[in-house]
């Protein structure tokens, strides 16, 4: 927040400068201890760090999903759940833990560098080229394969037939839901071995929010691990095998989505009551 | 006949010249609206590296030429252009090190940019001057004409005549191929679409796997080219001259600006309004209506809409207007 | 004490529009500069040391800046410049004027700047633009030419000239079609040209500078078959117009400030030698204005300007021997031993009324690729 | 005013000191007037940018309708060329405005063929226009068109020139503004540009009304001429009693009184928009600078908001413009580049601080002294480089014939630098 | 209160808004849902005065406001806040709140000069009314945060805040719950109910949560395509088969299979 060059006090002007599509993402660093408490497919394991020079975010939060499972995280504004999904991604400085994937430390690498190892990832907002077809948006996708992956884009037709019919359309005049669908298909395109879905149904309405669970349970079906946030917290941890509450950067409950949403204060407090 | 001596002249005077400086232009505004929909900013320093390049290809030229290489009765200086591409593009990516990458892994906001490119081009302004001096350099050689004025009067028996150069055809023709070859590979190649990703959202091009650095590094490289093309075309069909070279900023971001910045389509319409508008406003109509209109009719004076004074006034009119009507230039400028 | 050299400035713009004059120019008054200090006969043996300024030629406030350090930091005795009028009236008025240092200008030649307030300070060994029109409009009568086109560079000098011209021009019965501006270091000129063609006219007078737009004018105006023919007044005769040219405008017409005494030739010679473009327009006479501040110094005894100020005109007119380029040696002496001269210099100067060349012009044709000389006015 | 902020003034005054102890107070006081004048274009930016976010890359436009204020002011009128043509001119100018009007209104009354109805307008306007203008031109134009031919002025003190090259500028941000703010503040940078190349055009070309490129010389002062003072006995007596030289003095003595009024000016100024900037008023610029659609919604007009910034930057442009046309003394539209007028204030905005006035205001004082100074710098860095090669080499020869060219490349490594390690100013907004 | 009769608003060919009528109750809390892009955003854009419809008509009170300002019509006491939070956000969440009455003399330039007393009156009494609404947002602590710096949520309750500062009649809200945790938004909820019942605000808000459209509506109405589908207190809607096919669907399909899915 306090980095002078990303400061530029509300001066915007596009005539001389093209702010769209600017990034904000940053690879991280990872010094200090690395614990090695559980194993799972995917982990990020006792996590402690933060932004920048910034103080911590999360402190000794651990977030582990395995194949074939679908992992909810939950938990209050600001709590540090998206921070969670990032520094799994390695675009957070990790003072501690450990980030392994099907059992490689994976710590050190840069977001890119996981990408190549197979995670996808769906942000929670600017989630497609809003500028590029819908076919294209997927060709991106699979930027890293270099096999052909025509075959990959039919299957993914096949999961989102709506997207078949608008292939040729820009990703940019295409309704929220649909965009949506476009970028949990972009991630597909990658033939990811684990899937983070960071808030995949804020706004959307709810006969589109219950197409994607759907299409989220399908995909979990066939092997991949998804690790999702969402603050739809009682539909999500319906269909989650298992649950994450975070507080302030910690673990506060941990269980599967049944135990959670059967615990009482974990309702009050967090899913509305 | 009368009639056809009025289109050969306005042919020859407005609509010939138009071509080739609209396609100068044209040039040299895809390179700085390529730089503002990829990189994200008005690159001030475009003039001077248009210069820089035009300098290395000139020095490559007379190196060929004392070793004897020409080209025919096309310029060497066609033969060289590899040559001057390279060094601009190593300049660039040297550039961009020391200066750009600084700010871009710091996340700088644009602004910051547009000031540091104001600082590459004061750099730039003094190396060029330093190698090649401020005087003005020819360095056409090979057949200067297509056809002259002269050839073609008496070949068509016309009063008027049309002349048609070399570099003229060639501009165009350049011009043409170039953007062919741009649009091509924006659209169709992985590398060009993997750019217009970047171009419009470097975070989840990150995230596709697509390494902004080498999207960066062919962004330049491309710059690079067209700009030292733009330049030499520019100097084969004039002259060099770095100061010349400085002053070509403001017709070329007028350009970009008519057609849409960030758009390509739009940095070449832009180029050809700018071009026309500024020929055609100017342009007295006085010999067009003396062959026109009966004698009887003829007028005495230019009928000059506006003096030459204003021609560059002109343009920034049309531009205003364009606006005005059109608020994102005329091809919706945007990204890439 | 005689001893500690003597410092003059050489403020040109050798950045902005006429960076490419201003190197040849600044050599012409450094080459006179040298040559005196060589000959070790000014004010019984000092030497002269150049301090060049930049004046920019558009950035008055810069230029005064420069100047204020060459006169009040440096201490230099004279200033050889300002090249573009704008700034040197600015430099005039705020510092050569309140400090009392002369300047000499080798290439203003606004005619505004005749009346200027100066206190006997302020020179130029380029003649006003309202001669030079008058001289052209005999040239061009003289051939039997009716109407032509006028072409001028934006600025003081290309109007004020164009206006001359057209108006001695017109008292002659002579007709000009159109007067049309162009801006120098602009990218493009088939407007201007369009528009001179389409006025038409015998031939193109280009009142502008030969490495500017004035040879942008002619490249395109010869390229569209517009004009074949042209007329170039003082701001384009040089060697460039013929390399870049050659044969292409035979039979044109030009003329700029020069006599019959051999001091041009002599002057080109003597440039040549140090690598100096010694046809560059404007380079000879910033040499004549160099040699006239130093011989003014030795005629006065003094490099005090508030002293020497008024022998500029004496060194510079008759009586006295005539002094040519390379001969600053022999006038300093000459001087020394309290005779007279009349410096001829290579620009054939001749100052008159408030401190200008007379203008003396040589009138000269282009044949076969070459520049002629055809006679003097 | 922190600590930085003091640490750093006391540096550029250094600056400033070091020059008079090196070079000569003369220079000095040269550099700093400028300086002041520069400071105040400088903060008339910063209104625009640092509070507002307006782009406004037109700066030499209003900086050179400030100039012409000066002399349609203070130069004495021409009753010869006025009686000429000066009732056509009038006449032909106000059939200008009532075109314009006229389409304006015409084009508001929408309908079906408004737009040919606006150009038929304006078609037949512009002929009439040109037809009753131009024989006044002329008329005006011709009389002793080498020393004048033109209007002349008002004949009034050249102080009252200031605010009114401040109102020339103001005027020309209202139709500015009025036409393009509307849209949307983006193409205000391209307005403005384009605004800003077509006043010189016209400053150079309309020589009926300030000479055009022929110039207008010898503008009357506010202070005395240093000739009359060195020729005053009571200055001479006063002078030479404390010492010092009346040549000197009496140059030392003009400047400092430009100092003086410019100083008193900008002071003034930056007490206004201090004033204003920790104000409820201030607060509402900075929240429209945030964010513009929230503050429309919270009842803030930006529209009319960004108007008023952009004409009140504009007039503090113009009358900066008017001042330092005052100080060189004269008007020569060819010098207005937008390299030196609208380039170099941004830089001065940015290296300074946008947001904050007390950082425009010492970067108009740093880079303005680093202008003028890179070239002896330059020339200093180039003779360090070729003081080890041999004498009558064609590189070091090369060299030093290039040296002027180091002045721009000094500029931009120093612009560079201070970006790279100040890249919010060096005074950045708290 | 409003009333929109015949709406349209076009983008290019594509109708956002189709002909929509609709009247909003003095003192209601009207809800309004609707699938993605049904123009529920774009209608609250035209009615406060963002965009220009391409024809209809919009009165307040029986006074035509079509094509008003929004600066315009937030002086006439019709508010609003944004489906993506527009915080000022290098501002102190105290300033945002600050910023909001209009007509303060410190905003006009000759005041800041030459008024300054006033000014410091008129300050002391706003400063005092936005810790007031700090307070009864339960985020007091949040006065000298920057607005950048606060959680998304808090941000939205900041959105609320606004509206308190002065005596609005009507306040559209746009998805204020929209990726907010649900127990906040509980507390939103009742912050509105609490405006509603003491200060007489008139509400619309957007809400993809039925939950929440349920605890704080009486009225709901749904969009769909440009225009009005369906009308009508929640149970109603909820009942209403084409709501239901457009817009709430009938849950999950795979929920089943997934429950005898091994985990
Ligand atoms: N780029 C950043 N730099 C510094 N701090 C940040 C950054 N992004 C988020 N934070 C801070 O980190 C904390 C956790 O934010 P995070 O985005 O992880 O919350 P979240 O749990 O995803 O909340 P929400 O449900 O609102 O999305 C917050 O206090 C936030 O202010
Ligand atoms: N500026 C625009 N240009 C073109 N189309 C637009 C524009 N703004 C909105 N639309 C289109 O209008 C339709 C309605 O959009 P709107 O934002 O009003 O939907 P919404 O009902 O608010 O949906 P959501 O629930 O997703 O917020 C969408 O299809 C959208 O794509
Ligand atoms: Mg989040
Ligand atoms: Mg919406």
């Amino acid at each position: 927040m306090s980095d002078p060059y990303q400061d530029n006090r509300g001066n915007k002007d596009a005539s001389i400068t093209n702010p769209h599509g600017r990034g904000t993402m940053s690879a991280g660093t990872a010094s200090g201890e690395r614990s090695r408490t559980q194993d799972a497919y995917l982990i990020g394991d006792s996590m402690t760090g933060g932004y920048g020079q910034g103080p911590d975010i999360l402190h000794d939060c651990t977030i582990a999903v395995n194949k074939g499972e679908i992992a909810v995280i939950v938990g209050p504004n600001g709590a540090g759940k998206s921070t969670g999904m990032k520094a799994v991604f390695g675009m957070l400085n990790l003072r501690k833990g450990a980030v392994r994937l099907d059992g490689e430390d994976i710590t050190a690498l840069s977001p890119q560098d996981r990408v190549v190892k197979g995670m996808g990832f769906v942000p929670q907002t600017s989630n497609i080229f809003t500028s590029m077809t819908v076919e294209e948006n997927l060709e991106m996708g699979a930027f890293i394969r270099r096999d052909d992956f025509r075959k990959t884009i039919e299957q993914v037709y096949e999961l989102f037939p709506i997207l078949g019919d608008k292939r040729r359309q820009a990703a940019g005049e295409l309704s929220g839901g649909q965009r949506q669908q476009v970028a949990v298909g972009r991630a597909l395109m990658t033939q990811p071995k684990v899937l983070m879905l960071d808030e995949p149904t804020a706004g959307v309405s709810p006969i589109v929010m219950d197409e994607l669970f759907d299409r989220i349970i399908e995909v979990s079906r066939t092997g991949i691990p998804i690790l999702m946030v969402e603050q739809n917290a009682r539909q999500a941890l319906e269909i989650a095998d298992k649950g994450y509450v975070l507080v302030q950067g910690r673990n506060a409950h941990t269980g599967t989505g049944k135990e959670l949403l059967a615990d009482d204060e974990v309702r009050r407090s967090f899913l509305g009551g | 006949m009368d009639f056809l001596n009025a289109l050969v002249a306005l042919a020859n005077f407005v609509i010939v010249p138009a071509l080739a400086y609209g396609s100068q232009l044209a040039l040299g505004a895809l390179g700085v609206t390529l730089i503002y929909g990829i990189l994200r900013f008005s690159n001030f320093a475009h003039g001077d590296t248009m210069a820089f390049g035009t300098m290395a290809t000139i020095l490559a030229t007379w190196a060929m030429q004392s070793a004897g290489i020409s080209f025919g009765v096309l310029p060497t200086a066609l033969l060289a252009l590899p040559i001057g591409i390279a060094a601009t593009g190593l300049l660039l990516l040297g550039t961009d090190r020391l200066v750009y990458k600084f700010y871009r892994v710091k996340k700088a906001k644009p602004v910051i940019f547009v000031i540091a490119s104001l600082g590459v081009m004061f750099v730039m302004n003094g190396i060029v001057r330093f190698i090649i001096g401020v005087d003005d350099q020819q360095f056409a050689d090979g057949e200067r004409f297509l056809i002259t004025a002269r050839d073609f009067r008496t070949m068509t028996g016309l009063e008027e005549g049309l002349a048609i150069k070399t570099t003229q055809v060639i501009t165009v023709a350049v011009a043409i191929i170039v953007v062919a070859i741009l649009f091509w590979f924006l659209n169709k190649t992985r590398t060009g679409k993997s750019m217009r990703a970047y171009s419009d959202n470097e975070d989840l091009a990150l995230l596709s796997g697509i390494n902004p650095e080498r999207v960066v590094m062919y962004t330049w490289l491309i710059v690079g080219g067209l700009a030292t093309i733009a330049g030499v075309l520019y100097g084969l069909d004039k002259s060099f001259k770095p100061f010349t070279y400085f002053q070509l900023l403001l017709p070329i971001f007028a350009a970009a600006i008519v057609g849409g910045l960030g758009s390509p389509v739009g940095a070449i319409a832009g180029g050809f309004v700018i071009a026309f508008a500024e020929v055609t406003i100017t342009y007295p109509l006085k010999k067009l209506l003396g062959y026109l209109l009966p004698d009887s009719l003829a007028p005495d004076g230019l009928v000059q809409l506006l003096s030459t004074d204003y021609k560059f006034a002109v343009s920034f009119v049309i531009l205003i207007i364009v606006l005005l009507f059109r608020p994102t230039g005329l091809f919706k400028g945007k990204s890439v | 004490d005689g001893h500690s050299p003597v410092k003059l400035g050489v403020v040109l713009g050798f950045t902005g529009p006429l960076e490419s004059l201003a190197p040849a120019m600044a050599g012409g008054a450094e080459l006179a500069m040298s040559e005196v200090t060589d000959s070790g006969l000014l004010l019984g043996g000092v030497t002269v040391e150049p301090v060049r300024g930049d004046s920019t030629c558009i950035d008055a406030a810069a230029a005064t800046s420069a100047t204020e350090r060459l006169i009040t930091g440096d201490g230099v005795a004279g200033i050889v410049g300002a090249d573009c009028s704008g700034v040197t009236g600015a430099m005039l008025q705020n510092v050569a004027l309140p400090n009392g240092v002369v300047m000499i200008s080798p290439s203003a030649t606004s005619p505004g700047l005749s009346t200027a307030e100066d206190n006997g300070l302020f020179f130029r060994t380029a003649p006003s633009d309202a001669r030079q029109g008058v001289i052209i409009a005999d040239i061009l009568k003289e051939q039997g030419i009716e109407s032509v086109a006028l072409t001028y560079t934006n600025n003081d000098y290309g109007k004020g000239l164009a206006d001359a011209f057209q108006a001695a021009f017109e008292e002659a019965g002579g007709t000009v079609t159109i007067s049309a501006a162009h801006e120098d270091g602009k990218a493009d000129y088939s407007a201007e040209v369009g528009a001179l063609a389409a006025a038409g006219g015998e031939r193109l007078v280009v009142a502008g500078y030969v490495d500017q737009g004035g040879s942008g004018i002619v490249r395109a105006a010869l390229d569209s078959g517009a004009f074949d023919t042209f007329h170039f007044p003082d701001g384009m005769i040089s060697q460039a117009l013929v390399d870049n040219f050659g044969d292409e405008i035979d039979g044109s017409s030009g003329a700029n400030p020069g006599t019959d005494s051999p001091g041009a030739q002599l002057y080109q010679e003597m440039a040549a030698a140090v690598d100096i473009d010694g046809t560059s327009p404007f380079s000879a006479e910033a040499y004549d204005a160099a040699a006239l501040i130093m011989l003014a110094m030795q005629a006065s005894g003094s490099a005090d300007p508030s002293v020497y100020k008024d022998k500029v005109m004496d060194v510079a007119n008759a009586p006295g021997e005539q002094i040519l380029p390379g001969e600053l040696a022999k006038a300093l002496q000459i001087l020394a031993d309290g005779g007279e001269i009349d410096y001829v210099g290579a620009s054939a100067v001749e100052l008159i009324g408030p401190g200008e060349s007379a203008g003396n012009y040589r009138e000269v044709g282009f044949e076969g690729g070459e520049l002629k000389v055809i006679g003097y006015r | 005013m922190n600590m930085r902020a003091i640490l750093l003034f006391t540096g550029v005054a250094l600056l400033f000191v070091g020059t008079g102890i090196i070079q000569s107070w003369n220079v000095s006081l040269t550099i700093l007037n400028m300086a002041l004048i520069s400071a105040i274009m400088a903060l008339g930016v910063n209104m625009q940018w640092g509070y507002a976010g307006l782009f406004n890359v037109g700066i030499m436009g209003f900086v050179a309708l400030g100039g012409l204020g000066a002399v349609l002011v203070s130069m004495p009128p021409n009753t010869e060329a006025l009686a000429a043509g000066g009732l056509r001119i009038v006449a032909g100018l106000s059939l200008g405005a009532a075109t314009v009007i006229g389409a304006i209104l015409v084009f508001r009354k929408a309908g079906k063929w408004r737009g040919w109805a606006v150009a038929a307008v304006l078609f037949v306007g512009f002929f009439a226009y040109r037809a009753v203008m131009d024989p006044g031109v002329i008329a005006v134009e011709a009389v002793n068109p080498a020393s004048s031919g033109n209007i002349g002025g008002l004949g009034l003190p050249v102080i009252l020139a200031w605010p009114v090259g401040g109102l020339l500028a103001a005027g020309a941000a209202w139709i500015i503004g009025k036409t393009a703010l509307g849209l949307r503040s983006d193409y205000l940078a391209i307005a403005t540009l384009g605004i800003a190349e077509i006043v010189i055009a016209m400053l150079k070309n309309e020589d009926w009304l300030a000479r055009g490129v022929k110039n207008v010389i010898g503008l009357p002062r506010p202070v005395p001429y240093e000739i009359d003072l060195q020729n005053s006995q009571s200055f001479i007596e006063t002078v030479t009693e404390f010492g010092f030289d009346p040549v000197t003095a009496s140059t030392i003595t003009v400047k400092l009184a430009y100092a003086g009024i410019f100083a008193v000016v900008l002071i003034g100024l930056l007490w206004l928009a201090q004033a204003a900037l920790a104000s409820p008023w201030g607060r509402m610029m900075r929240a429209i600078r945030d964010n513009e659609v929230s503050a429309e919604a919270m009842g803030k007009d930006v529209t009319a908001r960004h108007l008023q910034i952009f004409i009140l930057g504009s007039a503090i442009c113009g009358l900066a413009g008017a001042m330092m046309t005052t100080l060189d003394g004269q008007l020569t539209p060819g010098t207005y580049q937008p390299l030196r007028f609208t380039f170099l204030i941004w830089v001065m905005v940015i290296v300074g601080g946008s947001g904050n006035n007390f950082g425009s205001v010492l970067g108009g004082f740093l880079i303005w002294w680093l202008w003028v100074q890179v070239e002896p710098l330059g020339a200093l860095l180039m003779e360090g480089i070729t003081a080890g090669m041999a004498d009558g080499t064609w590189l070091k020869g090369h060299l030093l014939d290039s040296v002027a060219h180091m002045r721009l490349l000094t500029m931009g490594l120093i612009l560079l630098l201070v970006l790279r390690f100040s890249p919010r100013g060096l005074l950045p907004e708290k | 209160m409003i009333e929109v009769q015949d709406l349209h608003r076009h983008f290019g060919g594509f109708r956002a808004v189709d002909g929509a009528s609709l009247r909003i109750e003095p003192g209601s809390i009207t809800g309004l849902i609707g699938p993605n892009g049904a123009g529920k955003t774009t209608l609250f854009n035209v009615i406060a005065g963002v965009l220009k419809p391409t024809s209809g008509r919009v009165t307040m009170a029986g006074e035509d406001i079509t094509g008003l300002s929004p600066h315009v019509l937030f002086h006439k006491g019709l508010l609003r806040t944004f489906q993506i939070a527009h915080e000022f956000s290098s501002m102190t969440c105290r300033e945002n709140l600050m910023m909001v009455p209009g007509g303060q003399s410190g905003e006009t330039l000759w005041n800041t000069w030459f008024g300054r007393k006033r000014i410091a009156n008129e300050e002391r009494a706003l400063r005092a009314k936005a810790d007031e609404v700090l307070e009864f947002l339960t985020v007091s602590h949040l006065a000298e945060q920057r607005a950048g710096q606060i959680s998304g949520g808090q941000k939205k309750l900041l959105e609320l805040g606004r509206t308190m500062m002065v005596d609005a009649k009507i306040v559209f809200l746009d998805e204020v719950g929209a990726g907010v945790n649900r127990t906040l938004l509980n507390t939103i909820g009742d912050a509105i109910i609490r405006l509603n019942q003491e200060r007489n605000y008139t509400f619309v808000v957007i809400e993809h949560d039925m939950d929440f459209i349920g605890k704080i509506s009486d009225h709901v109405i749904c969009m769909a395509e440009g225009k009005v589908l369906a009308e009508g207190s929640l149970a109603e809607i909820k009942a209403n088969e084409q709501v239901i096919e457009a817009y709430l669907g009938t849950g999950l399909k795979n929920k089943d299979q997934l429950e005898g899915a091994p985990t």
